[in-house]
């Protein structure tokens, strides 16, 4: 069996790989009361091979029941945030070879409610987003036949640029100290978002999302802890964003 | 509900191994600062005896100025000494001060926030610490 | 009994086209409840992948002209495009540019602060507006976080729609599963738009996300509306390997080079005038050739390859505009473009064709819009230029987006809602297919589809190769693969897995049969055994019915305007 | 009360707290450790009213921000209407009763009532 899915027009070619890893996939389903275990299978795999690439193996020969949420494979939907060996990341996006492990074990993210296997569900991570206001605020935001572009120097876009590159793929959200025990707080993802509209010079609704954020389980719940800019695979930073948001309260910043 | 969402629980906190020092400095704050709570309730029972004359003052004494309170004293110093060089830190942090300028990041994504100031700020803050541990031991059992 | 909601218009996908539509559609009226249902989370459309650009005409003070955009647009379709809807894509983009700024979209800037373009593939000015390398996905969370403006846009995350109920001559709702519990729902609604995007993952070797399969225009088709010009298919000339993630174009744009082994530019034998910025059509042809004839470099997963060279653009260039393949690349195939060539092999990129639709993007059943890339209104012809696809998203999102809902103001008579129907498809699909027996493993069958797709209706086609295709496809198809081991009903992607499956042969099947019934070479379409264009008997698009037994092939004629074809050399 | 109000005199006590308990050690300093111990050294700096003074301070700012510290803790830990409430009222009566028990010694000893 090959791991590779490469072939060509003339004929596929088949590279068989003498290496192997052994692959731990918890499997629950709490809807039925299917507690959790790990099931493992032997997957073999080569220096491009990623998780993903290797759950997907296990899905096509050895068990199509696994629960896994995936799309784009090139790290830009976010679907497939899990928890490989002990750390939040992409599947997608951590190859076999980094690992530097015969045994990975994935589990779904904490700090999200299980559906099952390792698909978890993001519904308050997504409803948190919105209530942030995730959106340029200013009343001619809407175009008429006379309107010319917002001017925006290439500086004045490097304010935010980081901040933009979000995925929602929650990984910092799992990270997150706060977040083990705080099923309350807003948690960097919405707080990053908050920051990357506030600092676009576009906006005019920093104050209103500076309300928002401002109550016991908003922003001050965030204690620098750093964990969530750690595991962002996309160098969006939440915990520098979260404090720069913060300056503006505390008056450290206009 | 906990189980449910499945949330990591308070031995989330920690996670010294998966997140490196900040996450350490995060929980050590914690930490220090409840303990620091809880000398300080005691501290002031324990200063309220001075009100009941000398002799309930020097029993008091007698408890506390031993090895173990010793220790404990030295350990209180080493707390305040972190908790407060890293609540400094981290209230200039929590301003946006040292916490880098925002910018296109490159891969691989190394982040700002998470910067060499800061981890030796914490590393100085656990020096520091230890050191006025030592000094306070030096005194107290110097004589 | 089947459980049922019902909405005023439901929007199926939730790419560029479907998030356009949705706030077009909220927009006009807060009245109307609009639901967006996608199989995959709303943001994690396929759309994000989008890399290089969006083609618009900003400059008019400067240089460019709309009309120039409306030729380039026609002569890259090898004169099978439309006209009239190519003219009212370029005249409609520009705005829609300036709209998606004002709502946030963080544009390259060039220093005076306006909206800065690069150049593209088949165009005569720089004219793809960027963010970065990461367009789709700057516009897809643009869109995603204006959509959160609205409260009568709701989202149904994770919902796969299977059929759409019809009375034959009006739309009346569709059937879906909610993945997450498996619950089966009818869905009433007074209008649709379908935007479920490409298929492109009927073939092994592709750009596209793992969920682009064919469900979206297998609906349309099974509900009887017409497949248009499915034979065409874009391969795009730069996806690397082994995983086929794409290299965008806008690294030819920013002055990359295309070097066979001889270290040579050899696009100079193919397209002296345009080089590596011919359109995709001509320079995956001109790689094919150049592997063909041996002058590929043979890479380490067994495939031919060529290189693109991108280290004289310089490292600060490539991480200020390139960061994002940059970063594919290292991750990847851990080679840092500023330091050494990329590898990359054309692959497949983009349909063509799709649910028939006329300018206004209104299919042939009243209440159903069809826009984005699930959509053919005819406006790529036999090939796209890069960067005018996310155009023609946004641009029919919105048209459709708003006529939805002046048809859904302007009322509709009720009639009653045909059960049987939906009886019918949950027959289809639970009988048919979830309670389906055999023995033969569906992966392996999706996974030799798509190697047949490859190996046999790619850049290079002819009859021999088409038909054993065509019959290859045919047997795979009568195997025992419709089975779904996975039994329970929560978060069941066995089940969705097989159901693409479905909609993968019949949808491929169209493909192959459109391309044997083309005798001749237009565009993307490229005969070995017919190596030239013929209008005089191919001047046509061509329309697929679905038949249970074989897809009905029409002709429709295409529309010209104030372009008659010419010779197209670049 | 809006949190940021909260969490400012959260800072702002800390810092307070960080000088005045410098004071409060210095001041322990400039005699030999076991001697400032003793009985009548002790009543003899509560009996000089500038640092009586220091003294309250110091109860009453760290008794805000370990209280308030702990309230943070406490939210973090568990979340629900009652559950916060109580937190809330919890900590306030705890740091009103240290702050009222800790000033009855610095004022009785201050006023020499001992
Ligand atoms: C790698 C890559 C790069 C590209 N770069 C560019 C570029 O630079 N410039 C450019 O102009 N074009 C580019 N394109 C083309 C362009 O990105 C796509 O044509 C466009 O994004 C399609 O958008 P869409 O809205 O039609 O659909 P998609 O974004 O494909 O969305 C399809 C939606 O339909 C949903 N769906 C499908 N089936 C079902 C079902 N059964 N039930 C429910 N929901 C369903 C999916 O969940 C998804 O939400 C690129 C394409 C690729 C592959
Ligand atoms: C004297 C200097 C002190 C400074 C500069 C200081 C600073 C800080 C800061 C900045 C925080 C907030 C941490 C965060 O939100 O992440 C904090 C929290 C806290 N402090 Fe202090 N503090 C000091 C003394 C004390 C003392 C003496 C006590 C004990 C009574 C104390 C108890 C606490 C508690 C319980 C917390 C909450 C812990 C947490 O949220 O992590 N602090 N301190
Ligand atoms: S901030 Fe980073 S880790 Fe968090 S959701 Fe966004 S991309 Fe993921
Ligand atoms: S990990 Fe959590 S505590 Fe703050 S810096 Fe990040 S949100
Ligand atoms: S599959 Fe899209 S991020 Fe991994």
């Amino acid at each position: 069996m090959s791991t590779t899915q490469i072939s060509e027009e003339e004929s596929q070619t088949i590279v068989s790989s003498p290496k192997s890893i052994i692959l731990r996939i918890s499997r629950s389903n709490p809807q039925t009361g299917t507690a959790k275990s790990f099931m493992e299978f032997k997957v073999p795999y080569e220096k491009w091979t990623t998780v993903l690439d290797a759950i997907l193996e296990v899905k096509k020969h050895f068990d199509h029941s696994v629960g896994v949420r995936y799309s784009c494979r090139q790290a830009t939907c976010g679907s497939c945030g899990m928890i490989i060996n002990g750390k939040p990341r992409l599947a997608c996006f951590t190859k076999i070879v980094e690992l530097n492990s015969d045994v990975v074990t994935v589990e779904p993210m904490n700090n999200f409610p299980v559906i099952r296997d390792l698909a978890v569900n993001f519904d308050r991570m997504f409803s948190t987003h919105k209530k942030l206001k995730p959106y340029i605020v200013r009343d001619d935001s809407e175009i008429t036949s006379k309107t010319k572009e917002f001017l925006q120097t290439p500086e004045e876009v490097e304010k935010y640029i980081q901040f933009s590159s979000c995925i929602k793929c929650g990984l910092c959200n799992s990270a997150c100290p706060t977040m083990a025990t705080d099923s309350s707080f807003i948690g960097p993802q919405a707080l990053a978002q908050a920051y990357r509209y506030i600092a676009d010079s576009r906006d005019k609704g920093k104050n209103e999302r500076l309300k928002i954020i401002d109550e016991p389980h908003g922003i001050w719940r965030c204690h620098f802890a750093g964990s969530c800019s750690m595991v962002c695979p996309k160098g969006v930073d939440p915990a520098m964003g979260i404090q720069l948001l913060r300056g503006y309260l505390l008056g450290f910043r206009r | 509900m906990e189980k449910q969402e499945n949330k990591e629980g308070i031995k989330g906190w920690l996670n010294p191994g998966r997140y490196g020092i900040e996450r350490f400095a995060y929980w050590l704050m914690r930490l220090t600062g409840i303990g620091l709570l809880v000398y300080f309730i005691a501290h002031i029972y324990e200063t309220s005896t001075i009100l009941n004359g000398k002799a309930a003052w020097e029993k008091m004494l007698d408890l506390t100025q031993t090895t173990e309170g010793h220790i404990i004293l030295a350990i209180v110093i080493g707390m305040c000494v972190f908790h407060t060089a890293n609540g400094i830190r981290l209230m200039l942090g929590h301003g946006g001060i040292g916490v880098g300028k925002p910018g296109r990041p490159d891969y691989p994504y190394t982040p700002r926030s998470i910067n060499m100031k800061n981890k030796l700020c914490i590393y100085a803050s656990i020096g520091l610490a230890a050191l006025a541990m030592m000094y306070g031991l030096g005194v107290m059992f110097g004589e | 009994m089947v459980n049922s909601i019902e909405y005023d218009l439901i929007i199926v996908g939730s790419g560029l086209a479907g998030l356009r539509a949705a706030i077009a559609a909220a927009k006009k009226s807060s009245k109307i409840k609009i639901a967006v249902i996608s199989k995959v989370q709303v943001m994690r459309s396929h759309s994000v992948s989008a890399e290089g650009g969006t083609a618009a005409v900003l400059f008019e003070d400067e240089v460019d002209t709309i009309e120039s955009h409306i030729y380039d647009t026609i002569k890259g379709s090898d004169f099978l495009a439309d006209q009239d809807v190519a003219e009212r894509l370029c005249t409609e983009i520009p705005k829609e540019i300036l709209q998606l700024e004002h709502w946030g979209m963080p544009w390259s800037r060039r220093k005076d602060g306006r909206v800065d373009q690069r150049n593209f593939g088949g165009y005569s000015f720089p004219r793809a507006t960027y963010a970065a390398d990461k367009v789709g996905f700057f516009e897809m969370q643009t869109l995603y976080d204006t959509c959160q403006k609205f409260d009568n846009i709701e989202f149904l995350n994770e919902w796969y729609a299977t059929s759409i109920i019809h009375d034959g001559q009006r739309f009346l709702g569709i059937t879906a599963i909610e993945l997450s519990n498996g619950t089966f729902y009818t869905i009433k609604a007074k209008a649709m738009i379908i935007s479920t995007g490409g298929a492109g993952r009927i073939y092994s070797y592709s750009t596209y996300a793992l969920s682009s399969t064919p469900d979206g225009l297998d609906m349309a088709y099974r509900a009887g509306m017409a497949l248009k010009d499915m034979e065409f298919v874009q391969f795009h000339p730069t996806g690397i390997l082994p995983s086929g993630i794409l290299i965008t174009e806008g690294a030819r744009g920013e002055g990359g080079y295309l070097l066979n082994k001889d270290g040579e530019r050899f696009m100079k034998r193919y397209a002296a005038g345009k080089m590596e910025l011919a359109p995709r059509d001509i320079v995956s042809r001109a790689m094919m050739t150049e592997m063909n004839e041996g002058r590929g470099f043979h890479h380490e997963t067994g495939v031919d390859c060529l290189k693109l060279d991108l280290r004289h653009i310089g490292d600060e260039v490539i991480k200020e505009k390139l960061g994002g393949i940059r970063e594919i690349s290292l991750k990847f195939s851990g080679i840092d473009p500023a330091t050494e060539p990329i590898d990359v092999r054309p692959v497949c990129h983009y349909m063509m064709g799709g649910i028939h639709t006329n300018i206004d993007g209104a299919t042939e059943l009243q209440g159903v819009w069809a826009a984005g890339e699930a959509a053919c209104n005819s406006v790529h012809g036999s090939n796209r230029l890069g960067a005018n696809s996310t155009s023609e998203c946004i641009v029919w999102g919105r048209i459709t987006g708003e006529l939805a809902v002046d048809y859904i103001q302007r009322g509709i008579p009720s009639t009653p809602f045909p059960l049987h129907l939906v009886d019918a498809e949950e027959k289809r699909i639970y009988d048919g297919i979830f309670r389906g027996r055999g023995d033969v493993n569906p992966y392996e069958i999706r996974q030799e589809l798509t190697d047949t797709m490859n190996d046999k209706a790619y850049v290079y086609r002819n009859e021999t190769d088409l038909t054993a295709g065509l019959k290859k496809l045919r047997e795979l198809r009568d195997k025992m693969w419709k089975h779904v081991d996975d039994k329970a009903k929560e978060y069941n992607t066995n089940f969705t897995n097989v159901m693409e499956i479905d909609s993968m042969f019949r949808v491929a099947e169209v493909v192959l049969i459109g391309a044997i019934n083309r005798r001749e070479s237009r565009g993307s379409h490229a005969r070995t055994d017919y190596p030239t264009r013929d209008d005089v008997n191919f001047l046509h698009h061509t329309l697929a019915y679905y038949d249970p037994k074989e897809p009905i092939m029409r002709k429709h004629p295409v529309t010209i305007t104030k372009y008659k074809p010419v010779e197209r050399k670049y | 009360m809006r949190e940021s109000i909260v969490m400012k005199v959260h800072y702002g006590t800390a810092l307070g707290a960080v000088a005045l308990v410098a004071v409060h050690i210095l001041f322990r300093l400039t005699q030999e450790f076991s001697k400032s111990l003793q009985y009548e050294s002790v009543i003899a700096n509560y009996e000089f009213l500038p640092y009586a003074l220091v003294l309250e301070l110091i109860l009453v700012l760290i008794s805000i921000h370990g209280f308030n510290g702990l309230r943070v803790i406490l939210l973090e830990l568990k979340q629900g209407r009652g559950y916060e409430k109580a937190v809330t009222y919890g900590c306030i009566a705890a740091m009103v009763a240290v702050i009222a028990y800790g000033s009855r010694t610095i004022i009785l000893a201050s006023m020499g009532m001992s």
